[in-house]
């Protein structure tokens, strides 16, 4: 049997649409935020194997991947911070509490 | 240099003007009026100056479309240009422009509240007037005719009366809609100007190179006709025409149905059809159809209103569809008679707003059921409105008669009997307009006085003399002597109907 | 007098026009009245001079043949190059006869009115300067209108007498009767003026050219026969509807002549337009622009020859108009509406007459050409307009003695105004056709010319003619005789001021010697003397009618007996239909009111609002309506927005794929 | 062929991955679902050691499983109470959530499974990277070549470092 | 290793050494001389914006990473001036008490969310785009959170930042399809790589990429962060988010599609961002329609403006780019007026919505003057710039001679009465409407003013002097080459 680049990008895929619907469906924040983790997860693991599997020249998926993670914690700092935020503000995580903006 | 053509004056005139009442007190009522009379009057002073060069200039056997010709490059990157010049045309819209701007600033004298904020927007709207008038340029002609709309909304919706925000409103939106069609028809044109990719936006040139591929015109002319159509309510577009005027102050009734609605008939033949004879020739009957049954159909509406404005801008959509109508005919004296109805719909309308207004001033109501028996109470007022109803009624020796009988007779002139009908449909109205004239006459003037109160009223005061005089006399100069108007006009003609003719 | 100076008469009334509108305001009515009278007095007498200068200079006539004279002619109006309209001065025969019979008439009005406009009922007549003024406006227009050069110009005066017209009638404008009578005068006449409108556009279509005579090497349509041969010709033979087309023009030509010429059914204009000041219905309503619908058909007459279908059109409608007219004038009981009838009736006389001239080719040989008709046309034209004017001048001085139109309010007035008793027998026994009074030589002359068309045209125009007697003395009896007359205390009825009078006798005088005019030497319509003599049988047979209808109006109504009002019950239906004459204003009211306005200027107003206006609001009401339903869109919800967020990519995604595909 | 122990390690990692991506969508507990979120990135990790990307397994571990979980749960600590449940979901919220999922991932799957090369493409050479090459390369101006990323995303982090504090800071 | 390429990126690292300044100056400057910093930031900006219009060496550096061309250096020119207004109208309200212990960081983000932005524009390697993007946009969430009293702030903060964090996670996974097909990240290298490509999955990804970068460019259906965050985020971060974050995207967002995904122009996204531009004109307009808050109403209208920019991207030529940028710099000039007046009036009342503006023009002029002027420019009315723009974005857009953009314009056109109806509703608001508790006459702070000059002097004579867009043309003309894959 054969590892092809299918069978790691089924996984990812899965994990992918995991983090699709954790954010369609969690109403705490934080739990929307792991929900972008996955999806953000995913996403490196398809730059590294479509590096590894056919492109293993150069390195510009796993690069991209490294900087990825770094981009990743970023984006988690900020979104966190201002999850407290919001916490502060109103006691509560709750999305659907977030809704006052709106038509 | 730019400043070397006269006619790029009568842009800046009005800007001048503009940049003289922003200096002006707010409370100055009397340095405001100054400074609108000397503006217009000096606009007045050029517009005739420019028929006298004119009329050297022919007189002098230069027979060039456009006399006074000069090109700015402006935007190089698509070739557009401040491209000026004028034929005879432009010369006698120019001509009416002037007149009507100098009446409405008499006519507004009184004008409250912001006289001065009036005024700037007044002369801003003039300036797209007369910026259109003198320009060559598709882009220039499309930007000045959006300039002289805007200033409508804020006319209307300060100074208005009755529904004005809706009227503004409406007014503005289907205006606006029309130059929306329009603009694109314009870039149309413009990428379909020369064979060769050396697009252009002078009309003259695109005409020349007479490169539009005749598929394209079929999509382009409808649009740039309904555009333009729109503004000279041409039915079914035309429902603007009576809110808009209901509401608007006089003067700006007086401008807009003068001079505005003249762009749209003058726009009609010197893009839609100058510039695509070939969709005209195809396509013209189904807006002959439209603008015949404008004709009629105005007609007929205006018998029924009981507001003298409605009656009016009614009678406007009648008179206006006889120009579109006229200019749809093709042919050389039709569309003289339209310019002539032009200048004729311009002056007259523009004495019966004015007079309107100036009734409206004193009694607060356009009902003609509640007034009557005006002409004991004002009798100036009720001469110049009856004057102003037999002029659009087309009695000889006034306006009304030469520009109707010019375009009956040259729309008769056209072989087809599709066109011979509706010419003969279009003449009906002539007894249509006389119903409603003399209703209103009847009613408005004529009869026992209906409010006791009117007995206190008072007759013209010295502006509204002036400003009624003044046209009234332009009425009965082109009524009486029609010729020399006609000849400054029907050779601007013969490259459109050459154009028509070897398009077909 | 050279002719140019029929250029002052033109001129003259013109000015005075403009001068008395814009200064009339502010001089005093005495001065106004003065300068009128004064103005109309100079403008006669040149009148005069031009056209005696016309008729008896014989360097006007070429080769036995009065040639028209183009005085003046500059272009007005360049349609093109080659199709121009002109505005000028031609006078020919019947124009210089015309110059005479309006500016005579307008004369005597000016004159008149000096005394009768200056009160209304005891009150100092409003707008005594704007009469004055709307007076030379329509003396204007009407010499205008005769002295034209070209049809075109003939339909710019015509338009011009319409709204001079409507301005006089509608003089009383506070009066409602006075401004729908304007109104419906104008409009008719209007909708006629259409026809004419379309005729000219078929005939300039045709012949590029307005023009009835020839100037500068061009021809003129109306120069000659064959002129007019050429002219008719110029259509190629096109045909509309199995018509020709030029007789379509002549015909719709024929229809605004109508409208002037209160033809049935046009004429309903007519007795309306009784509502203006008497004068003004002496001067435009009896003698002068009711006959500008003859004067056109007869300046056209050279084409109308050629044109047979037309002049048959036209021959029928004058003859049933002369016996309908007559048949409502022998019942109405206001004077001047009574008048305004015969008036139609007399008109319709001259109509038929013009149309009887070309009847039979044969007569050529006899008479000398078509001509008889016409010169018998024009010659009743020119009689009538003095013996109608005389009698409407004359009604007018009863009325502004008792106040009143209804002979009811009459009877017996002979003693108390002796002198217009007098006038207006003249006056009755000229229309009635009795020698030698001026209507005598005319009327006989239309009916020789009916008989040579048929015996029964000619019985039928005779049978008119006798109604005529009758009619007209019926009005004259039940005015001076029939009974007493009940005197009011405070005001008794008696002859008017000399102002009033003085026309009064004078047109008297004329109406008895105007039929010994030479007519036929002078107005033809080739400009060829024509030599008639009286046809004794006609010309007895229908004084002979002429006097039965006199008898019987004496009998019925010289003294107070029931008669009348038997004849009324025992006729009762007709009695009826003839007084409301035979309700024809009823269907034009009905056709107007009903038809017109509500079913088709309502619905259409209707329409506009609601439909066109309403669907450019449903346009903006449905965007709006859009934007409601659509604010869920923006729900607030984060996972809502990423839901759309991914299904509108994947979506892109989807068209994208789509257009791969393709 | 593959090596019997890469499959087996593949199906580990790709059991954990889907398995534990899963339970961390899907339990109520949100520090349980922190927990399979470790999870899942341990698995990825792996994947990253499998493809012999060493160092960025080594950098996943740290800054994922070592940095932001912890983020997380200092961050459930502060907002919850311990042991709080969530709400059971409503089905139209499942619902939507599963609609957009499977559409997404249908999508995707789609896309690529029908992109060719992707069914039968194995890894056929050595891919490793030397850490002293890799360290070249981050720092080299030339293609392929990190320096001005590298320093851009120091700004980035810069600029997330001012926004964090400047937003978690209590006034 | 030749550092020296780094002066091949003039204006981001002078962008560098400004926020150098400004954070040195707010970390060790003493507490009195912190007042100054507003000042002191803008003078330095200015200067550093004066100093950018020096013409800047054209190349590619780091291996064709990144580039600098003329149209780059005038796009960040354009941002510059924006930001630059931005910063004086934001001068007065940073000297607010609340703001005293964040006005430094409002600045370092701003700087460094411009930088981020400069990045995306000049970026020749994915990579280094995300990185850009990331840095344009995740400060903005902090920023749009800085009035911390107000719940909506908070509201605003989270909702852009979990959509941008979700949004970024879509353009990644297309990014990765991407690199999946192509095997790099350089443009250049990528755009030779799918020429004749027709995969499915070159188009999911290009529509995840449309998805991503049209998140920042708020088009239909990535737009609805746009509004609430907008309203809820303090008025000054709103005018920077709406003109200079979209400006660089835009632009950007041209040269990926043009550069990299050239070839797929015809065969996919032409027709994909056709769909886009209609929903995102059409959307934004029927949503402005019936919008009462100010600043959300300007939301709902830079959502369909930002459909017209994208005109000039469908264009896909040099005469549509330069449309383009011509329309962002009159839009900056536009909507940074607007917002310099709903600014000046909230900062002093509160008030932010429609209604409160009735009566205006009696007690606040030259507010209501700018106010108008903005309204006509955005609404494209003659003689105001935005007339001028419009109209070049359609010539641009027609140029490209299909029948079907032909549709597309008119479809626009179309909307342009829809759009002209709100903006009117303003204008009827300040001007016709009469209102006796209107609010009172206002006075400006120096900053606002200035800025409500130079944005009403730019709206009047941007359109009039034809040498801008002249140059513009110019400078696209000279990066041709990217449009050669079309």
């Amino acid at each position: 049997m054969d590892l092809t680049l299918l069978m790691y990008l089924i996984p990812s895929l899965i994990m992918f649409g995991c983090g699709v619907y954790g954010f369609l469906t969690r109403k705490n924040m934080i739990a929307i935020m792991i929900s972008l983790e996955l999806m953000l997860n995913s996403i490196d693991i398809n730059f590294v194997v479509f590096n590894r599997f056919l492109f293993p020249d150069q390195y510009e998926g796993m690069f991209f991947t490294l900087f990825a993670i770094a981009i990743a914690a970023a984006e988690t700092a900020v979104a966190l911070a201002i999850i407290i935020n919001v916490f502060r503000a109103v006691k509560n995580v709750d999305i659907n509490e977030i809704t006052k903006l709106k038509f | 240099m730019i400043f070397d053509n006269i006619l790029i004056y009568f842009a800046i005139v009005p800007l001048l003007t503009l940049g003289g009442l922003a200096l002006c007190n707010n409370k100055g009522i009397k340095a405001i009026r100054a400074v609108a009379v000397t503006g217009a009057s000096v606009l007045v002073a050029l517009a005739l100056y420019l028929v006298k060069l004119f009329l050297d200039a022919r007189g002098a056997g230069d027979t060039s479309e456009m006399i006074l010709r000069s090109d700015y490059m402006w935007y190089a990157p698509l070739n557009i240009k401040l491209a000026l010049g004028v034929d005879g045309v432009s010369v006698v819209m120019i001509l009416l422009s002037a007149f009507i701007v100098l009446t409405g600033v008499f006519a507004s004298w009184k004008i409250n509240p912001l006289p001065k904020q009036f005024f700037l927007w007044f002369f801003l709207l003039s300036t797209g007037v007369f910026g259109f008038f003198i320009s060559i340029d598709l882009f220039t002609m499309f930007m000045f005719y959006e300039v002289a709309l805007i200033p409508m909304y804020l006319l209307i919706g300060i100074w208005g009366s009755g529904n004005k925000n809706y009227s503004a409103m409406k007014l503005t939106l289907m205006l606006m809609g029309g130059s929306a069609f329009l603009m694109l028809a314009l870039i149309g044109i413009y990428f379909h100007s020369a064979a060769d990719g050396n697009y252009t936006m002078n009309i003259l040139e695109i005409a020349k190179n007479n490169a539009v591929p005749q598929s394209w015109q079929l999509y382009l002319f409808p649009m740039a006709f309904v555009g333009f159509g729109v503004l000279g309510a041409m039915f079914p577009f035309h429902t603007w025409s009576p809110d808009g005027h209901a509401s608007a102050p006089t003067a700006v009734s007086m401008l807009h149905a003068g001079v505005l609605m003249k762009l749209g008939g003058y726009g009609c033949f010197r893009i839609a059809i100058y510039l695509m004879p070939y969709a005209a020739n195809v396509i013209g009957p189904v807006f002959l159809t439209l603008t015949g049954i404008s004709i009629v159909y105005g007609a007929f509406s205006a018998c029924v209103q009981t507001d003298l404005k409605y009656i009016n801008a009614y009678s406007s959509v009648s008179h206006c569809g006889m120009v579109l109508f006229a200019i749809l005919m093709f042919n050389q004296t039709a569309m003289t008679g339209a310019v002539l109805q032009m200048l004729s719909h311009g002056l007259m309308t523009a004495l019966f707003f004015a007079l309107i207004g100036m009734i409206y001033g004193r009694t607060h109501t356009r009902d003609i059921r509640e007034m009557g028996g005006m002409m004991q109470i004002m009798p100036y007022l009720g001469v110049g409105y009856v004057i102003a109803g037999l002029a659009s009624l087309g009695l000889p020796g006034l306006s009304g008669f030469v520009a109707e009988m010019t375009i009956f007779f040259g729309s008769f002139e056209h072989p087809d009997m599709f066109h011979r009908v509706f010419t003969i449909a279009g003449a009906s109205s002539i007894v249509i307009t006389a119903v409603y004239i003399l209703r209103v006459v009847g009613k408005l003037l004529f009869g026992a006085v209906q409010n006791e109160h009117h007995r206190e009223l008072t007759d013209a005061s010295w502006d509204e003399r002036v400003a009624t005089a003044v046209l009234i006399v332009c009425v009965a100069i082109i009524g009486c002597f029609p010729n020399f108007f006609v000849n400054i006009i029907t050779d601007s003609f013969l490259p459109v109907v050459d154009a028509l003719k070897n398009a077909m | 007098m050279p002719l140019s100076f029929s250029i002052a008469v033109i001129a003259i009334p013109l000015l005075m026009f403009l001068f008395l509108g814009l200064a009339g305001v502010k001089m005093g009515r005495k001065l106004t009245g003065v300068l009128g009278v004064i103005a109309m007095g100079v403008t006669t007498v040149i009148a005069y001079g031009v056209a005696l200068t016309y008729f008896f200079d014989s360097s006007y006539i070429v080769d036995g043949v009065r040639k028209a004279v183009i005085v003046w002619n500059p272009d007005w109006l360049s349609f093109a190059k080659d199709y121009v309209v002109r505005m000028g001065i031609a006078i020919d025969p019947i124009a210089a006869m015309m110059l005479v019979v309006i500016t005579t008439i307008s004369f005597m009005v000016h004159l008149y009115s000096l005394g009768y406009m200056s009160d209304h009922h005891g009150n100092p007549e409003k707008g005594f300067q704007r009469f004055y003024a709307d007076l030379a406006l329509f003396t204007f227009s009407m010499l205008g209108l005769v002295v034209a050069t070209n049809l075109f110009q003939i339909f710019v005066f015509f338009e011009m007498v319409g709204v001079s017209s409507y301005l006089l009638i509608g003089f009383y404008y506070h009066s409602p009767a006075a401004i729908h009578a304007s109104k419906k005068a104008f409009i008719v006449t209007r909708l006629a003026d259409l026809f004419f409108l379309l005729g000219i556009m078929i005939l300039g279509y045709y012949t590029k050219s307005f023009d009835f005579f020839g100037q500068n090497g061009l021809t003129g349509i109306c120069d000659s026969q064959e002129a007019a041969q050429s002219a008719i010709s110029m259509a190629g033979g096109a045909t509309f509807m199995g018509c020709s087309v030029m007789a379509w023009a002549l015909t719709f030509i024929f229809i605004g002549g109508a409208g002037k010429s209160a033809m049935y059914p046009l004429h309903i204009w007519l007795p309306d337009a009784m509502e203006g000041p008497t004068p003004v219905s002496a001067l435009i309503h009896a003698a002068t622009m009711v006959v500008a619908g003859v004067f056109l058909v007869a300046r056209l007459f050279p084409l109308y020859v050629i044109e047979q279908g037309a002049m048959e059109i036209i021959c029928v409608v004058g003859a049933f108009t002369a016996f309908y007219a007559a048949a409502i004038a022998c019942v109405q009981s206001d004077i001047k509406r009574a008048l305004a009838f015969s008036t139609i009736s007399q008109i319709a006389f001259m109509m038929t007459s013009l149309a009887v001239s070309s009847a039979n080719g044969a007569l050529i040989e006899i008479h000398g050409g078509y001509g008889l008709g016409y010169m018998a046309s024009m010659f009743h034209l020119f009689t009538h307009a003095m013996f109608k004017a005389l009698l409407f001048l004359c009604a007018g001085a009863i009325i502004h003695a008792v106040h009143s139109n209804e002979n009811s309010d009459m009877h017996g007035l002979h003693k108390y105004m002796p002198i217009t008793s007098i006038a207006f027998l003249i006056g009755c026994l000229a229309i009635a056709g009795i020698p030698p009074f001026a209507g005598f030589w005319s009327k006989d002359e239309i009916l020789v010319a009916c008989y040579e068309k048929g015996l029964g045209w000619g019985l039928w125009m005779s049978a008119v003619a006798g109604m005529t007697a009758f009619y007209m003395f019926r009005i004259y009896f039940l005015i001076f005789h029939w009974k007493e007359h009940k005197v009011h205390t405070e005001h008794k009825p008696a002859d008017q001021v000399w102002t009033m009078t003085l026309p009064l006798i004078i047109l008297s005088v004329v109406s008895v010697v105007a039929g010994f005019v030479p007519m036929h030497d002078l107005v033809t319509w080739d400009g060829k003397e024509l030599h008639t003599q009286l046809n004794w049988t006609v010309a007895g047979s229908s004084v002979g009618i002429a006097c039965v209808g006199i008898a019987l109006a004496f009998v019925m109504y010289f003294k107070e007996n029931a008669l009348p009002s038997k004849m009324k019950n025992a006729f009762s239906g007709l009695w009826e239909a003839a007084y409301h004459r035979f309700y024809m204003d009823e269907l034009y009211q009905f056709i107007t009111h009903k038809v017109i306005f509500k079913a088709i200027c309502v619905p259409i107003a209707w329409f506009d609002r609601k439909f066109i206006d309403g669907f450019m609001n449903l346009m903006a009401d449905a965007t709006s309506q859009a934007a409601y339903g659509i604010r869920r869109l923006q729900s607030g919800s984060i996972q809502g927005y990423v839901y759309l967020y991914l299904i509108g990519a994947l979506a892109i995604a989807v068209v994208g794929m789509v257009c791969v595909l393709m | 062929m593959e090596s019997v122990g890469n499959i087996f390690m593949y199906f580990i990692i790709a059991l954990a991955i889907i398995v534990f991506s899963v339970l961390t969508v899907t339990t109520r507990k949100i520090l349980r679902s922190a927990t399979y979120l470790l999870f899942v990135l341990f698995a990825t990790a792996l994947l990253y050691f499998q493809m012999d990307y060493e160092f960025l397994g080594a950098v996943q571990i740290a800054v994922y499983a070592g940095g932001i979980v912890v983020l997380f749960v200092f961050s459930i600590l502060l907002t919850h109470r311990p042991g709080e449940k969530a709400d059971a979901l409503s089905s139209q919220r499942r619902w939507l959530g599963l609609s957009a999922a499977v559409l997404g991932v249908a999508a995707c799957g789609y896309a690529l499974l029908s992109y060719g090369k992707f069914c039968t493409a194995q890894i056929t050479k050595d891919g490793a990277l030397e850490i002293h090459e890799l360290g070249k390369l981050l720092l080299s101006t030339d293609k392929f070549g990190y320096l001005l990323p590298f320093e851009a995303v120091s700004v980035l982090l810069l600029a997330c470092i001012i926004g964090g504090v400047v937003i978690a800071r209590r006034r | 290793m030749d550092y020296s390429q780094f002066l091949l990126m003039p204006q981001e690292v002078g962008l560098l050494l400004v926020f150098l300044l400004v954070f040195i100056y707010d970390t060790f400057m003493p507490q009195r001389s912190q007042r100054a910093l507003p000042v002191f930031t803008t003078v330095l900006f200015a200067i550093y914006t004066a100093i950018c219009f020096v013409p800047c060496e054209v190349g590619s550096a780091f291996a064709g990473m990144i580039e600098t061309n003329q149209a780059t250096w005038a796009m960040k020119n354009i941002l510059n001036v924006g930001m630059l207004i931005v910063l004086m109208q934001a001068a007065k309200w940073t000297n607010e008490e609340f703001m005293r212990v964040r006005r430094g960081e409002f600045y370092e983000l701003l700087l460094l969310t411009l930088f981020g932005m400069f990045l995306m524009i000049s970026a020749r390697h994915f990579l280094l785009f995300v990185i850009g993007l990331e840095t344009a946009s995740l400060p903005i969430a902090c920023l749009a959170a800085f009035e911390k009293k107000r719940y909506e702030s908070h509201e605003a903060a989270a909702k852009y930042v979990f959509t941008a964090i979700f949004s970024s996670a879509i353009f990644l996974l297309g990014i990765s399809f991407v690199y999946g097909i192509a095997g790099t990240l350089y443009y250049n290298d990528i755009a030779t790589m799918i020429i004749g490509q027709k995969s499915t999955l070159l188009v999911v990804a290009l529509a995840f990429v449309i998805a991503g970068v049209g998140f920042k460019l708020s088009l239909v259906p990535f737009h609805q962060w746009t509004a609430d965050v907008y309203q809820g985020a303090p008025t000054a971060v709103t005018a920077y988010l709406s003109v200079i974050s979209k400006g660089a995207a835009a632009f950007s967002f041209l040269v990926i599609m043009a550069q990299v995904f050239g070839a797929a122009y015809s065969t996919a996204w032409e027709w994909m961002l056709y769909a886009v531009i209609i929903l995102t004109i059409t959307i934004g307009n029927l949503f402005a329609m019936r919008q009462h808050n100010l600043k959300r109403f300007l939301a709902f209208s830079s959502i369909s403006q930002a459909g017209y920019i994208m005109l000039g991207v469908i264009a896909a030529n040099t005469l549509g780019m330069a449309s383009m940028m011509y329309y962002v710099l009159v839009y900056v000039f536009s909507n940074l007026a607007a917002f310099g007046v709903i600014a000046a009036i909230e900062r002093q009342t509160g008030k932010t919505t429609t209604d409160d503006y009735n009566g205006l023009f009696k007690t606040n002029p030259w507010l209501s003057f700018t106010m108008m002027l903005a309204m006509f420019s955005l609404g494209g009315i003659p003689p105001f710039a935005g007339f001028f723009s419009k109209f070049f974005i359609f010539v641009g857009a027609c140029k490209t001679g299909s029948v079907a953009v032909y549709v597309l314009v008119l479809i626009a056109l179309v909307n342009t009465i829809i759009s002209l109806y709100y903006y009117l509703l303003v204008v009827k608001a300040m001007f016709i409407r009469q209102d006796d508790c209107a609010i009172p006459t206002l006075k400006s702070s120096c900053g606002e003013r200035a800025a409500m000059i130079v944005c009403a002097l730019g709206i009047i004579l941007i359109g009039l002097a034809s040498c801008i867009y002249t140059s513009l043309t110019e400078y696209t003309a000279a990066i041709a080459n990217i449009f050669s894959q079309i």
